[in-house]
């Protein structure tokens, strides 16, 4: 965990763009390796296909075609910093009353949640219980989701379009969806 | 790149590789974590390997545009299809599963109102723990959340305050990722193991799974728009020359 | 054909006709045929009205209702009826003064100008017969829209300056203060109605009454009470033509129209006599008498000054309405007619100096009375009927004013009646001693080269100049007719 | 059969037209099929808002898992009137974007721009019919994802940039939203929008619910430009393409609105709102503020599309002063005016639109003397105009009484007189174009420009019409805007 909080000021201060996409691509690993800390394979697994995999080769192909030097800003950070404390103490704020961490009686574990856990396999013959729910009970949202690639796919091709490189590059993470 | 005799060696080896883990992971989806997206994407970044070691006309030869645009299209309709195919066959199986109902505040809560507290948990029990005494339980039950938090700020901070186009994407990402990190942090059970259910169910404790699975229609969410964003950031450095923000402004104020 | 459907139509008449005029804006003599139809048209339907009306009946009908207890409705009454009679006839003469003055002045953009000069007569019409608040409120806005077009008519810089004075004043006044009062208004008793004896009845305290009817009163800014009357010297910049008829008729009398429905049927006379506020507004219009008058003495150009003895007059009706008395009501609401008759008469002359003899200043009027006489003679009568001398219809209208305040003991306003009196006279007869008295500027080698105004011009001064002194014979049934809308209260 | 299936259809017909223009590979088919789609949706809403008028609320169970645990939909008046709204802008838009998209895209990308505005529609409506609030999340990056793109395709190159300043605070944006629906689902544990109801009240006081508040407000407040955050959009609406900005402006912030209606009122309970936060008060001021700002600002601005894009966001200030009354004729004003304003900003963008066709330009300088050139369309932005001034007879009016009447009833004149007072700075800036049109003279060294065709005009005068339309008969509008003020304060517990 701490890991991830120093990659992520290094990624703040690091001006080499080639260097911040490569720290990105590290923390998407460690962030990965978080998720299976906490139990969530699939995500875990998602996490270091599309952070660490798709998404830097997606940020060195743009870095390719621009720049991989960052400029020095020539506005003060002032406004961002205070907006930010703002916001972030807005959420210490929130979390105080939250249920504590891994508390399985917690209500976000209570409710919904069991009765996935308890029928899914009955009701859809699936094991993996987060496949059953994604494909099934909020299949939807699946269906949301590939749409959502889908867009990202049609407004790619639509800015890219002519542009040979990029055109047969970012389609296939749309196509990886399907 | 391509010009690099090991990288190519390398990757030719590779590649098959890769694409065989992907169906791997495609067809054990069911069983163990993975899926359908994830095998997808996989086999995705095998291609674009391939398009960036080998060139990108041989990778167009492999798949041309039409059939990528196409694939994209059919991808969709056949989810949707299913989608639809499944609606109408349930349909058919339980039509009262159909209801219309009147305004009623929870007719579906009422309907399925079972007990399926396991755990012995009345739904209702919530468990609140006030801001009380700031006990060192309370900040390890809170650890992870305020990492979340100190995260969500940094990548904030860069979205908002860095003048870098690219550089302000990566922020989102680790804005976005931080998120993540909230949502499977809320599902995780202490001492729980995944959620894959082995042996039909016994009594294992389990995380809860649908932030997982909320995180992965998040995740995918994630990289479309970051993959929307850099293209706006190539075309912008088409157009204007560069990918800073200031000097952008600066270009526009003067024509 | 009924009344009802009769008023109905004479809404829409002027529409239909505006549509007809903008169909042949090819072929000139075709549009003017069209605008002239419709004009007569119009008054043919409106005359039969009066009859019931003298009767006591009070057609009316819902056209639409917009929201639950607010309508498009139609009704007409007394007040009506003078306002409706005085707008259409004198449209008739306007459009035969047009025509010729538009021609003798080849002016651009003719089709637009007649096309909003029907519409601005059909919402003319529609406040006349507005059965409600709502109703009036709507036709007052198409009035402004509908003018604007004319007003900056020439299109150039000052046109614009004047139309976005007129305009910002107009919409200003209506959206900020008057569509407060009617929503609020609204919200106190469920109806906007035109009622005889009001509408509040013992709903609301007299604080709050005060606070409407001054959102009233400085919410019609047509009505032109200082400090809300600077658009009307500003939209002098109109062709004449509009200054006649829609700055002497239809839009200021709409303005002082409103004034008096407000204060008849959404107030009544009897609430409005223990409240604060109209004390108020009786030394704000008085002020308005007094101030614009003496403007309007230092004004040189005859339009202008026209203009704000317009504004000085409007005051009277005002002060009438304030004066919360039968006599004083009737008396604003003969004025409306009255005024109309004098004061077109002096804008017509101005516009007919102004083709003939090209000149738009009073100091520019040295002996020119001696070229013009027909044209300066119907000034002078005009004139005297502003001022309120007899055998002139304006006379009666003061009368009843001054009348009205002795009633109220309240003396200080009959003498700001007697004072104003004095100073329109220092302000009207100047250009007349001048054209008649005064020898025309010597200049070598010039030659007067200029006529009397054309003959459509000329024709319809002399109709307005005798109506204004017909009016003075024919003033009794006018009273008869308004005197329903105070006996019934009592 | 079919009737039961309303609700899915809505959503998945123009889902599954997008891939299907994709397939067809041409700029016109794909035109055709995204004229039908809308239509087809525009008859599915009405239908789906006179069943719900006629027997309550309609609960749709997504792939029949019951409610808590799958995915409902749930139509009640206050989104079938949303549905309406979006569905029948796209239903005016479809057939006019043909036109404009020839003029202004390149033809090997039509298909794809069809494609992507199918798209957004998907989301606008799944945003508004869904009852799961992670749905809309989804849903939500639908209809952004799309419209960066739309927006992107503008002929300006500040149009990229434009588009990508909306997709980092649009991002941000549905980025606070997932934290806050993050911690609703904490403290709750379902995501069902009515289950959360329901078992919010018991956690009503906690912290984090305060603090989800916070971040699906400020979430939302940052997709619908609420006035401080409402930066992205004065450039976004400028620079897109004429289409685009129709349906943007008439739908992208109806809808944010109406999901931030939802989340208010049934979510939290008006109660809540009132009581625990201040945002009552915090949404009056900011309004407020909002409206006099970009009014203002729109008065300074010379390119007539970024002028109507500042009034935009002084208009969604008036929708949520209606709402910030917290009373059912506030909150019909404020409902109303979703409806109203996207009559009048439709109307007066597909006039925009079509000066832009000939012109190639909305700069108010080009726009002299157009009044003559290009009657029809300029006389169609003066009536929209007019009902953006709200003067009687148009929608504008409407909206404005009943903004009006909440502010007596609360016995705060002051505030109506500053909501009539700002309508007059409507008028300065519509006046600049009126002025600009009709009573100056053409520059000389510029072409003439001839009227637009009619397949711009059409459309542009049938939403014309509605505003005089739904100005006099108010009946449905008005009918349908108090039904939902009621279910929304009724149901807020």
């Amino acid at each position: 965990m701490a890991f991830l909080v120093i990659i992520a000021l290094a990624i703040m201060r690091l001006r080499n763009l080639f260097g911040v996409v490569m720290l990105s691509g590290i923390y998407s690993l460690l962030m990965a390796s978080v998720f299976v800390i906490l139990d969530a394979v699939d995500v875990a697994f998602t996490e270091a296909a599309v952070g660490a995999g798709i998404s830097t080769i997606l940020m060195l192909g743009t870095l390719a075609l621009t720049t991989s030097r960052e400029k020095v800003p020539m506005h003060t950070p002032l406004l961002p910093l205070v907006v930010t404390f703002v916001t972030g103490a807005m959420l210490v704020y929130g979390t105080w009353d939250m249920p504590a961490f891994g508390d399985a009686a917690a209500p976000p574990n209570q409710h919904v949640a069991p009765y996935y856990l308890e029928r899914s396999l009955a009701e859809t013959g699936v094991p993996n219980v987060v496949t059953a729910v994604l494909a099934s009970y909020r299949g939807y949202d699946t269906l949301g989701e590939l749409t959502v690639i889908f867009t990202a796919g049609i407004g790619v091709l639509l800015l890219l379009g002519r542009r040979r490189e990029k055109a047969a590059t970012k389609p296939e993470a749309g196509d990886g969806g399907s | 790149m391509r010009h690099h005799v090991i990288l190519r060696v390398i990757a030719k080896l590779g590649i098959p590789f890769i694409v065989l883990f992907a169906l791997y992971v495609q067809f054990h989806g069911d069983f163990g974590p993975g899926g359908g997206f994830q095998a997808g994407v996989i086999f995705g970044a095998a291609f674009i390997l391939y398009a960036l070691i080998f060139g990108l006309d041989n990778a167009l030869k492999v798949a041309p545009m039409n059939l990528v645009i196409t694939f994209i299209a059919v991808g969709l309709l056949v989810f949707a299809g299913v989608g639809v195919a499944r609606q109408v066959s349930r349909l058919r199986r339980a039509r009262r599963q159909f209801r219309r109902r009147t305004a009623s505040r929870h007719p579906a809560r009422r309907a399925r109102s079972r007990d399926h507290g396991r755990r012995g948990h009345d739904r209702d029990l919530l468990h609140l723990r006030g801001p009380g005494p700031v006990a060192v339980e309370f900040l390890i039950g809170h650890y992870n959340y305020w990492i979340f938090i100190f995260l969500m700020m940094l990548g904030f901070y860069v979205v908002v305050a860095r003048g870098n186009l690219v550089k302000k994407i990566i922020g989102l990402n680790i804005f976005q990722a931080s998120v993540f990190l909230l949502y499977i942090s809320i599902g995780k059970v202490l001492g729980g193991t995944a959620p894959i259910i082995i042996d039909g169910g016994g009594p294992v404790t389990y995380s809860n799974p649908l932030p997982h699975v909320l995180i992965l229609t998040a995740i995918v969410v994630g990289v479309a728009t970051t993959a929307l964003g850099l293209s706006l950031v190539i075309r912008i450095n088409e157009a204007y020359g560069t990918i800073e923000e200031d000097e952008i402004n600066d270009m526009d104020q003067e024509p | 054909m009924t009344s009802e459907l009769a008023m109905v139509v004479a809404v829409l008449a002027p529409l239909a006709g505006a549509v007809l005029i903008a169909a042949s804006h090819r072929h000139p003599n075709r549009r003017e045929t069209a605008t002239l139809a419709t004009a007569v048209a119009l008054f043919i339907l409106v005359l039969p009205l009066l009859e019931p009306v003298m009767a006591g009946e009070r057609p009316g009908t819902t056209l639409w209702e917009i929201i639950p207890g607010i309508s498009i409705s139609l009704e007409a009454e007394p007040l009506g009826m003078v306002f409706a009679l005085v707008a259409s006839f004198l449209w008739i003469v306007t459009s035969v003064y047009s025509i010729g003055y538009m021609r003798g002045h080849h002016e651009e953009n003719q089709t637009r100008f007649y096309v909003c000069f029907a519409i601005a007569i059909s919402s003319a019409i529609g406040v006349a017969f507005a059965a409600n608040m709502f109703t009036l409120f709507i036709f007052y806005e198409v009035l402004t829209l509908s003018t604007y077009p004319l007003v900056t008519h020439h299109g150039t810089d000052e046109a614009r300056r004047g139309g976005r004075t007129y305009l910002g004043l107009l919409l200003f006044t209506s959206i900020g203060f008057q569509l407060l009062a009617i929503v609020w208004t609204w919200s106190i008793t469920g109806t906007l109605d035109f009622t005889v004896g009001g509408i509040f009845e013992d709903k609301v305290s007299p604080t709050l009454i005060g606070i409407l009817l001054l959102l009233y009163m400085f919410g019609i800014g047509k009505a032109a009470l200082m400090p809300f009357h600077r658009w009307l010297p500003a939209a002098m910049v109109a062709p004449t033509p509009v200054s006649a008829l829609l700055h002497a008729v239809a839009v200021v009398k709409a303005g002082v129209f409103t004034v008096l429905k407000v204060t008849v049927y959404v107030f009544g006379i009897d609430l409005l006599a223990d409240v604060h506020a109209k004390d108020l507004l009786l030394y704000v219009a008085a002020f308005t008498i007094i101030a614009a008058s003496l403007i309007a003495i230092r004004e040189d150009n005859l339009k202008r000054r026209l203009a704000y003895s317009t504004v000085s007059q409007l005051s009277y009706v005002v002060l009438g309405g304030m004066l919360v008395n039968e006599i004083s009501v009737i008396g604003g609401g003969m004025h409306i007619a009255m005024h109309a008759f004098g004061k077109i008469t002096l804008f017509f002359c101005a516009g007919a100096i102004l083709v003939a003899a090209h000149k738009t200043n009073v100091s520019d009027l040295d002996g020119i009375g001696r070229v013009m006489p027909i044209t300066m003679f119907a000034f002078l009568i005009g004139a005297l009927s502003v001022i309120g001398l007899p055998p002139l219809g304006g006379s009666w209208s003061k009368f009843l004013l001054a009348l009205g305040a002795a009633r109220s003991d309240q003396y200080v306003f009959v003498g700001v009646l007697m004072l104003s009196t004095l100073l329109n006279v220092a302000y009207l007869l100047p250009p007349v001693v001048r054209a008649f008295f005064l020898p025309p500027p010597n200049a070598p080698g010039q030659h007067i080269s200029f006529n009397e105004a054309p003959l459509a011009c000329l024709a319809s001064i002399c109709v307005t100049a005798a109506g204004s002194v017909l009016l003075f014979f024919f003033a009794d049934p006018l009273y008869v007719l308004l005197e329903p809308i105070v006996i019934t209260t009592r | 059969m079919i009737a039961a299936h309303y609700a899915a259809l809505q959503v998945v017909a123009p889902l599954i037209a997008a891939p299907l223009c994709v397939l067809l590979r041409r700029g016109i088919p794909a035109w055709l099929v995204t004229v039908a789609i809308s239509w087809i949706a525009l008859a599915i809403a009405i239908q789906l808002l006179i069943q719900v008028l006629a027997t309550g609320t309609i609960s749709y169970e997504l792939g029949g898992w019951a409610a808590p645990w799958g995915i409902e939909y749930r139509v009640d008046s206050v989104n079938a009137f949303v549905l309406l709204i979006v569905s029948g802008i796209s239903a005016v838009t479809a057939p006019y974007a043909h036109k404009t998209v020839v003029k202004e895209i390149p033809e090997d990308r039509h298909y794809l721009f069809y494609a992507a505005y199918l798209l957004c529609l998907t989301g606008l409506l799944g945003i508004a019919i869904t009852g799961d609030a992670f749905n809309v999340f989804v849903f939500l990056e639908i209809s952004s994802l799309s419209s960066y793109v739309l927006i992107s395709l503008g002929s300006e190159r500040k149009a990229l940039t434009a588009a990508y300043q909306y997709l980092v605070m649009g991002t941000i944006g549905a980025t606070f939203f997932l934290i806050g629906v993050g911690l609703i689902y904490a403290m709750t544990g379902t995501l069902n929008m009515a289950d959360i109801a329901t078992r919010l009240d018991a956690v009503e006081n906690t912290r984090t619910v305060l603090a989800a508040f916070a971040f699906i407000t400020v979430g939302l407040g940052l997709k619908l430009a609420l006035f401080p955050l409402h930066l992205w959009l004065p450039n976004a609406y400028a620079y897109a393409p004429s289409a685009v900005t129709v349906l943007l402006a008439a739908t992208a912030t109806k809808v944010a609105i109406y999901t931030m209606l939802r989340f208010v009122f049934t979510l939290f309970g008006s109660d809540f709102a009132l009581d625990v936060t201040f945002l009552a008060e915090f949404l009056m001021a900011l309004a407020l503020v909002g409206v006099f700002a970009a009014s203002i600002t729109a008065i300074f601005q010379n390119n007539v599309k970024r002028m109507l894009a500042y009034s935009s966001v002084a208009q969604v200030g008036y929708m949520l002063l209606g709402v910030s009354f917290f009373s059912v004729t506030g909150l019909t004003g404020g409902i109303v005016h979703l409806f109203n304003h996207a009559m009048m900003k439709g109307a007066l963008f597909m006039a925009l639109g079509a000066v832009f066709y000939r012109l190639g330009s909305v700069h108010i300088d080009r726009m002299r003397g157009l009044g003559k050139q290009m009657p029809l369309t300029m006389f169609a932005f003066v009536l929209g105009g007019l009902s953006l001034i709200g003067l009687p007879l148009t929608v504008g009016f409407i909206s404005k009484w009943y903004l009006i009447l909440a502010a007596l009833e609360r016995g705060w004149w002051p505030i109506a007189g500053l909501i009539l007072l700002s309508s007059l700075l409507a008028v300065a800036y519509i006046w600049r174009v009126v002025e600009a049109a009709y009573f100056r003279d053409p520059a000389t060294h510029h072409p003439r420009a001839t009227e637009a065709p009619p397949a711009l005009l059409v459309p542009t005068w049938i939403l014309v019409l509605a505003n005089f339309y739904f100005g006099i008969d108010t009946s449905v509008t008005v009918g349908i805007a108090d039904n939902a003020a009621k279910v929304l304060l009724g149901s807020g517990g």
